[in-house]
């Protein structure tokens, strides 16, 4: 009983230390001299008023839902694919190309590759593009999400996909059948991954594109610093809380109709 | 509803684990036919080969006219229905039995009245909105039964079908799944490994070890007069006994007793010989009271099988000392074997009690290498094609 | 050598594209508010009085300077970008070291040479564009560096209300006299690596030409000079003093705490260029808002360290910057982008741009029209920018600043100027190439 | 799979390749890079800054993912294991939204956490003035990554505990073991792959992590410059690509290290199962 | 070693499932006890009580003279055997056996002797070195059991531990248990789902339904008197004939057939009552001519037992119309029932033929609103703690 109490205790300094950091964007935005203390506002929402002023503001949001989008469908689609493949398929050294490819995106993810990054989109003709900017952000999660995706794609039976082949089913019918809604919480998993990544990528996005009519929240959000570099807490707070929700929503939606966990789990 | 003929058919895992061994075997067509066989020795192996699931590695498999060894499992028009049934978890009832039916392109509607009508001869009506998780254990083989019958395959392939029901459930889903065959009247082969529901169910049975047949027969061929020690041990509910014996003139010396030899087969046998004598507990009586031409011993243990109980005698092992060439298993130390008799309600010895069992006559067989000797009477020689390759 | 006649110059349909770090609703919002809403519609309009449709299009982005460097330099590198580009004037020399920039008589033709702007343009600032004695750009504005300084404060503490101190000396005994004052850090000096270029814009670069020394000086790098040595001992003494808040220079945040510090009336003597009075104690928009700024904040010269100490025998100091326009050499039609720039560049753009406020522009004739009515900022054009000097345009000087920057640090964690200044003599030679390039 | 090659596996070469150039984004030498051979990498290895930093990733990593991340999410997967409803709803709510919400927006967070005068967690100690990003650089952005990262250690672990079969860990209780025995002798044995594919993973993510700037900017006085700021403020503040990219690829060498380290671990224990 | 005491002992599943209700129940010192049930009956639930896995809801539980309802599992001096054997996998079989030693602080050397000793007791010695997944099934179940046994608990609890195991290996495994338990008189409570080996292996059972106990006997009193109907169709290999009657006079109108009443029931039931007539296929002989006194129909299965078939004869219902309350689960349709008799080799007959079924004198039984009528003479009453609570 005694050790009930501990758990408790433990779980409600585990809840405090998560949510104490939350605490300022939940008040912010809402406080009319926003300072960098949480603390209860003095309620106003002038501040999602001088937001919505801002031309770029909401529209940056649907750009990176573009983005986010885009990204997420890519990766799940293809790391669903390659996971599959490479989970059924026996290829000596199939490990060994994984964790290769797994080091290897943790340069691209890096600073110095942008210059490498932005010359292939040019010579690519995806300056400015948000496709370019998909693809490339794409290319960098698909290491870790196959990564994850082989080990639910490992955890499956073969039986299931096995009894369809028996009735004929093609490899694209059993992955479109069975396969797929038997991962659903991996590839939930695995999309709001790749859809929080993009969401916060400011670099990609910020060398690819130009202009910001297509920029992304990520992008907009530096906007809002002043010419000297100051940030402007109002808008800034209130911005980030617009910017942090889709992503909350989507996670909560995601978590309440796929399930957001390692079903089986990682292993190997 | 084809016949199914494999011949030479050779299984080799990539690990060099050879799962089927050359292997010949006829089903004939409409046939309820059984793979019995311990754990590894390759039953669902064959089942998958013939399913397509697994590539063969040599020899050739062909269903009614057709050599299917090299078409892929799809077009083999064969069902098969898995341990584990796969029902695909995300799937309702009735998707799951109209599945094949969606891969064949069938349109939507009548999909849905076919898998209705499956599911209907098979029970299942009132549960064709649920999902596999909210269905009992008998239900899920129902509904991978029936999405195996939906699109009426030549062939079906059942591996360990009862294997995950209890008990209770097993027995009705047993009976069930014979009627079923007969109605249908398709040839259907069943991978099980335990013998009493192969006995039940099946008109034939193979016994595998190994990687080969060792046996294949109706229950009755097979129970009556198992070709070798393999499957004499193996089939039936108690294992059969198998005890040192030598040949002495017209009789023969089992375990300090003198038995008459078995019908028939003193032209087989020479004098001095020695052998495994076979006999099924169900076959010996036992006598509180001494008798001639029984074995004899202590009482050990004494189990209750519900309206008989299986009685353990102590024997005293055949003073000719073949302890090196005696059948593994049955020994419970030196110079002492265990023989089991099957008794009747109302007989049972208690613990301690020194009893005599007494063979039935036409019952006793004679093993050597072993390999059945004798032939009795009234019961066809075992088929050729299950004599044991060396 | 350019070509006379550039390319495309008759042309009746042009684009052109105009980018700079500035964006509506963001950062530097007027200025993009100014090129969409005024420069581009008159533009066009003249234009099309010439029979030339022309359409501008303007990419604003926001983001930090460095950020906006490296786009800009990618966009060269590859051939593409606007064709009138805002940049900082100290890239200039690197993106022409680097092939990105040409001079503007070559890529626009001799038109520019005879640009009338170029007179109204004082010669210390047109050097803003210019590299290696070549235009390379057109400057926007510039700016000088003061002592702020808090009246309320310093009567408080017993100070003149019009304190010009005149030597370094002067400052730190201002200083001891704050610190009597509870709640007050006398004076707030940028330092360190947190506050990165304001610190070598605001300190140690005002202080180093304060005792005489210049970081770059024909062709070699400042290395531990006595005049480096000066400064960051001045750094020991104001913060190993307790005159300084060395905590504050090593926030991430620190510059924006200064100036609410300042604001809050807790610092007593704040170095920083004339943005801070336009923008950050601004009564009306500032970001630190003082509602009695005109009365409160007090502004003096930057003295050397000794009278007639500084660079050229200067009693006083300054550095500036500021931003320039350039040309992109790969525009499909440099002529008319030079129109534009010129356009741009025009008193009655400038005024238009400045809409009333005030500010240091490039251009004299707007500067007297302008400045008059903003005593601190006609301060600045009439007595600072005559002193003041600028910074090296090289690649490399990011690199040295940043270590200029490490030895403040140094110096306001307590080590030694001497110290101090042999580690940063060792960094720059690493970046330079070899002490042959460095003068010590 | 070509997409991988296109965006993946070029980039990645290319920057392996200007690793050994002089390269830099402007000035002479972004005219005219020269090849310099390993001059980058002996530049590095002779720099004290780059030794420092390194030292500092590694601390950064061993605290914030080894300990923090995995050792926390571990805690909470085995004190949540047995538990359903809305308790362990919202705990897994709050870690996992930490995990996905923008980086930027939570170093602001986190800055107004930590804030020397003003920050909430001053006033909740009632210790104005500590000054937790200067005093603690590392302290504070360890457990910042910890608590940024924890949710996938946690939904790892969670997973991996259900896979630990319960008469496991029942057999042991009825042998009399305490809850510390059990964890010692049956469950991480049992979820060792899991731990190291675990580690694996996150080592590899915090040993790239890049938002510890947003919060510190590698200060102050580098006492919080960990290798990906470093690389930051090489490549694009100073503008030297080249020994930025020839800096990234010491890093995959390290982290082919830490990965090879794992792996043998790993591999001790499948030859042991 | 001690007896096992439960009374009113109640668990409540914190989804509200009542998994034991109020269950008084004692083991005797010594015994070998077995909980037979149905799948989700709370036999599980009341051995995990027992071993104070599971807190009682409501109730207590004594083991030997001590009230261990409150101490936690390490305390209770008891050892438990899974299902799954839950041997550690990264332990070798000496660690493994060690285990309970180690937690008890025994050092290294002696309990790496005590644990080579129960080795060698359960045929072990050769083993100790390996891995549990290097051995077989058989071979994991006794290291399961010499961890159980290395501590010498008071009170062996086994989770149904043979149903992992083949059907040939379960045979062998079940001997084994009770010889093992014999020789060290270890009270042990032992789950099942499977009547067979609760028969074979038990000193006395206790027959589990939702949650409550509904006989508990000898395995003969519980074969023979089923007290319910409930009973009657779980225990035996092949369950109950279970038939609509009604009391006419001396004699019981069943099925069509007049039979006569049970020994002794004539004082206990009215003329003209409806009651449910029992019978074990067992108990019922086969006859291809027709005999007075016989239930008959036509022959719809016969199913190969191995020495015996089991035979399903469609008989009438009974024309009393008593459909409503018929027992479920053995009518086959409208008017007709099954009845099932077990026929000795030799005289299978063939589906189709019509068929007799004699009742042997004294094995019939009676139900009256599913609990026993009749109390036959030979085997006492069921116990008095084993009567349904409403
Ligand atoms: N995919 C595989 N790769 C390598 N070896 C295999 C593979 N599948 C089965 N085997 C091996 O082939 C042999 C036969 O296996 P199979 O599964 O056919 O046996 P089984 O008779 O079905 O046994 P069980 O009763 O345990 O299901 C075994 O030794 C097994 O280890
Ligand atoms: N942890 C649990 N939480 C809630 N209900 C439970 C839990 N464990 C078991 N139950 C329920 O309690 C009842 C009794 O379960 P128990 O496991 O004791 O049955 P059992 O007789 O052992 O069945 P089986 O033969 O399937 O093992 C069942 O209805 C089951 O669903
Ligand atoms: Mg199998
Ligand atoms: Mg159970």
């Amino acid at each position: 009983m005694l050790a009930q109490v501990g758990r408790y205790t433990f779980l409600c300094l585990v809840l405090g230390f998560f949510a104490l950091p939350l605490l300022w964007l939940a008040t912010a935005p809402f406080d009319d001299t926003p300072t960098v203390t949480a603390s209860l506002p003095r309620f106003t929402l002038d501040n999602f008023r001088a937001l919505l002023d801002n031309p770029y503001a909401l529209s940056s949001l649907l750009n990176s839902v573009y983005l986010a989008a885009g990204t997420a469908l890519l990766v799940v689609t293809f790391a669903a694919l390659a996971a599959y493949a490479l989970s059924r398929v026996r290829v000596p050294g199939r490990d060994a190309l994984l964790y290769g490819l797994l080091l290897l995106s943790s340069i691209v993810t890096g600073t110095a590759t942008m210059v490498p990054l932005f010359e292939l989109a040019f010579r690519l003709n995806l300056i400015d593009s948000r496709l370019g900017v998909i693809l490339i952000l794409s290319g960098g999660l698909l290491p870790a999400a196959i990564f994850i995706l082989k080990d639910f794609m490992d955890s499956t039976p073969t039986s299931y996909e096995e009894s369809a082949r028996v009735f004929g089913a093609s490899p694209l019918q059993i992955m479109r059948h069975i396969v797929v809604p038997l991962v659903r919480p991996g590839l939930a998993t695995v999309g709001v991954w790749a859809v929080a990544n993009v969401w916060g990528n400011f670099l990609v996005p910020f060398l690819l594109l130009r202009g910001p009519d297509k920029a992304p929240a990520a992008v907009i959000m530096y906007t809002l610093y002043t010419e000297g570099g100051q940030a402007d807490l109002r808008l800034l707070s209130t911005f980030s809380l617009l910017y942090s929700l889709p992503v909350a929503l989507m996670f909560v939606f995601v978590s309440s109709r796929y399930g957001f966990r390692f079903h089986g789990g990682i292993k190997r | 509803m084809s016949a199914i003929t494999m011949r030479e058919l050779t299984k080799v895992y990539p690990g060099g684990v050879r799962a089927l061994d050359a292997l010949d075997l006829e089903i004939a067509d409409g046939e309820f036919f059984a793979l019995l066989g311990p754990s590894g020795c390759g039953k669902t192996t064959l089942l998958r080969t013939i399913a397509g699931l697994e590539v063969a590695s040599g020899g050739n498999v062909r269903i009614g006219e057709r050599d299917v060894t090299n078409l892929p499992p799809g077009k083999r028009d064969v069902a098969m229905v898995f341990q584990d049934y796969a029902l695909f978890p995300h799937m309702t009832v009735r998707d799951n039995i109209a599945y094949p039916l969606r891969i064949k392109k069938v349109d939507r509607r009548s999909r849905g009245s076919k898998a209705a009508d499956t599911a209907d001869e098979l029970g299942l009506s009132g549960l064709l909105e649920r999902r596999p998780g909210q269905l009992s254990g008998g239900q899920q083989q129902r509904v991978a039964l029936a999405r195996a019958m939906a699109c009426h395959p030549q062939v079906f392939l059942l591996d360990e079908p009862l294997s995950n029901l209890d008990a209770r459930l097993r027995l009705e889903a047993r009976t069930f799944l014979k009627r079923l065959q007969r109605e249908l009247g398709v040839t259907t082969v069943f991978v099980t490994h335990d013998q009493a529901e192969a006995l039940a169910l099946a008109d034939r049975i193979a016994v595998m070890e190994g990687g080969r047949i060792r046996q294949v027969g109706t229950p009755t061929e097979v129970f009556r007069r198992p070709a070798n020690t393999f499957v004499a041990g193996f089939i039936g509910s108690t294992p059969m006994n198998l005890i040192d014996a030598r040949v002495r003139g017209d009789e023969l010396a089992v375990a300090g007793a003198r038995l008459p030899l078995p019908d028939g087969a003193r032209e087989q046998v020479t004098d001095g010989e020695r052998l495994v004598y076979g006999i099924r507990p169900e076959y010996l009586d036992y006598s509180p009271t001494a008798v001639p031409g029984a074995l004899t011993g202590e009482v050990v243990v004494v189990e209750n099988l519900g309206s008989v109980s299986l009685v353990s005698l102590d024997v005293p092992s055949d003073d000719t000392g073949a302890s090196d060439d005696a059948p593994a298993g049955d020994d419970t130390g030196a110079g002492r074997t265990s023989v089991q008799v099957v008794v009747p309600e109302g007989g049972e010895p208690e613990p301690g009690d020194t009893g005599w069992a007494v063979p039935r006559p036409g019952r006793s067989l004679l093993y050597r290498d072993g390999n059945l000797v004798t032939a009795a009477a009234g019961v066809p020689a075992p088929r050729a094609d299950a004599t044991v390759r060396s | 050598g350019g070509s006379d006649e550039p390319a495309g110059k008759d042309a009746k349909n042009i684009t052109l594209t105009i980018s700079a770090n500035s964006i509506v609703g963001g950062k530097n919002s007027a200025g993009a508010e100014w090129i969409e809403k005024w420069v581009i519609p008159k533009f066009v309009e003249a234009q099309k009085a010439k029979g030339v449709t022309a359409k501008v299009t303007f990419v604003p982005s926001g983001v930090d300077d460095e950020q906006y460097k490296t786009k800009l330099a990618l966009d060269l590198r590859s051939k593409g970008g606007a064709d009138v580009i805002a940049v900082d004037g100290i890239w200039v020399g690197e993106f022409v070291q680097a092939g990105y920039l040409k001079p503007l008589s070559d890529i626009a033709g001799n038109q520019v040479d005879s640009w009338e702007g170029w007179s109204q343009i004082p010669e210390t600032v047109q050097g803003l564009g210019s590299f290696e004695d070549k235009r390379y750009g057109v400057p926007l504005g510039t700016d000088g560096r003061v002592l702020y300084y808090n009246k309320k404060l310093f009567a408080r503490a017993g100070l003149p209300a019009d304190w010009q101190p005149k030597s370094w000396q002067e400052i730190l005994d201002a200083g001891a006299k704050l610190k009597a004052l509870p709640g007050v850090t006398p004076i707030q000096i940028n330092a360190g690596t947190a506050m990165g270029e304001a610190t070598s814009m605001q300190g140690a670069l005002p202080l180093l030409v304060g005792a005489g020394g210049e970081i770059y000086k024909d062709g070699k790098w400042a290395g531990a000079t006595q005049p480096v040595k000066d400064m960051l001992d001045f750094y020991t003494k104001i913060y190993g003093g307790g005159l300084g808040d060395p905590k504050l220079q090593q926030e991430a945040k620190g510059r924006d705490k200064s100036f609410a510090e300042f604001a809050a009336g807790k610092i007593g003597i704040l170095g920083e260029g004339d943005y801070f009075w336009r923008s950050v104690v601004n009564p009306k928009d500032g970001i630190a808002k003082m509602a009695d700024r005109d009365t409160t904040v007090g502004y003096a010269m930057i003295p050397a360290k000794q009278p007639g100490a500084g660079i050229r025998g200067q009693d006083f100091v300054s550095m500036s910057g500021g931003g320039v326009r350039v040309l992109n050499p790969n525009s499909k039609f440099p002529a008319q982008a030079w129109e534009l720039l010129a356009f741009m560049s025009s008193a009655e753009a400038v005024k238009a741009e400045l809409a009333g406020a005030a500010r240091i522009t490039a251009r004299t004739d707007v500067n007297k029209e302008v400045l008059a009515a903003d005593p601190m900022l006609n301060f600045v054009a009439e007595k600072v920018l005559p002193l003041t000097a600028y910074r090296p345009p090289l690649a490399v000087y990011p690199q040295v600043s940043v270590a200029l920057q490490e030895a403040t640090a140094a110096a306001t964690a307590g080590k030694s100027a001497d110290e101090a200044a042999a580690a940063y003599q060792k960094k720059v030679e690493g970046f330079v190439g070899g002490p042959g390039n460095v003068t010590s | 799979m070509v997409l991988i090659l296109v965006f993946l596996v070029v980039p990645a070469a290319w920057t392996i390749y200007l690793g050994v150039t002089n390269y830099r984004l402007t000035g002479l030498a972004a005219a005219h890079p020269e090849v310099v051979g390993l001059d980058n990498y002996t530049r590095a290895l002779g720099d004290e800054r780059f030794r420092t930093s390194l030292l500092l990733t590694l601390q950064f990593v061993l605290g914030s993912a080894v300990i923090g991340q995995a050792g926390l999410g571990f805690a909470i997967a085995f004190a949540l294991r047995d538990r359903r409803g809305p308790l362990r709803r919202v705990v897994e709510g709050f870690v996992l939204l930490s995990w996905i919400l923008p980086s930027s927006v939570v170093a602001f967070l986190w800055i107004a956490l930590l804030d020397r005068d003003a920050g909430t967690l001053n006033a909740l100690l009632g210790i104005p003035g500590t000054a937790w990003l200067l005093d603690h650089p590392m302290l504070s952005i360890i457990v910042f990554n910890t608590w940024r990262g924890t949710a996938f250690s946690m939904m790892l672990y969670a997973a991996a505990l259900e896979n630990v079969p319960r008469s496991h860990l029942e057999t042991a209780r009825l042998a009399g073991a305490s809850t510390w025995q059990q964890l010692r002798d049956v469950v991480f044995p049992r979820i060792r792959g899991h731990v190291l594919t675990n580690l694996l993973l996150i080592s590899l993510w915090t040993f790239n992590d890049f938002a510890p700037f947003l919060i510190t900017a590698g200060g102050p006085e580098q006492r919080s410059e960990i290798l990906p700021v470093y690389v930051y403020k090489v490549a694009l503040s100073g503008g030297e690509l080249g020994f930025g990219a020839a800096i990234s690829f010491v890093m995959l060498l390290i982290n082919l290290v830490i990965a090879l380290i794992y792996l043998r671990m790993l591999g001790r224990r499948k030859e042991s199962a």
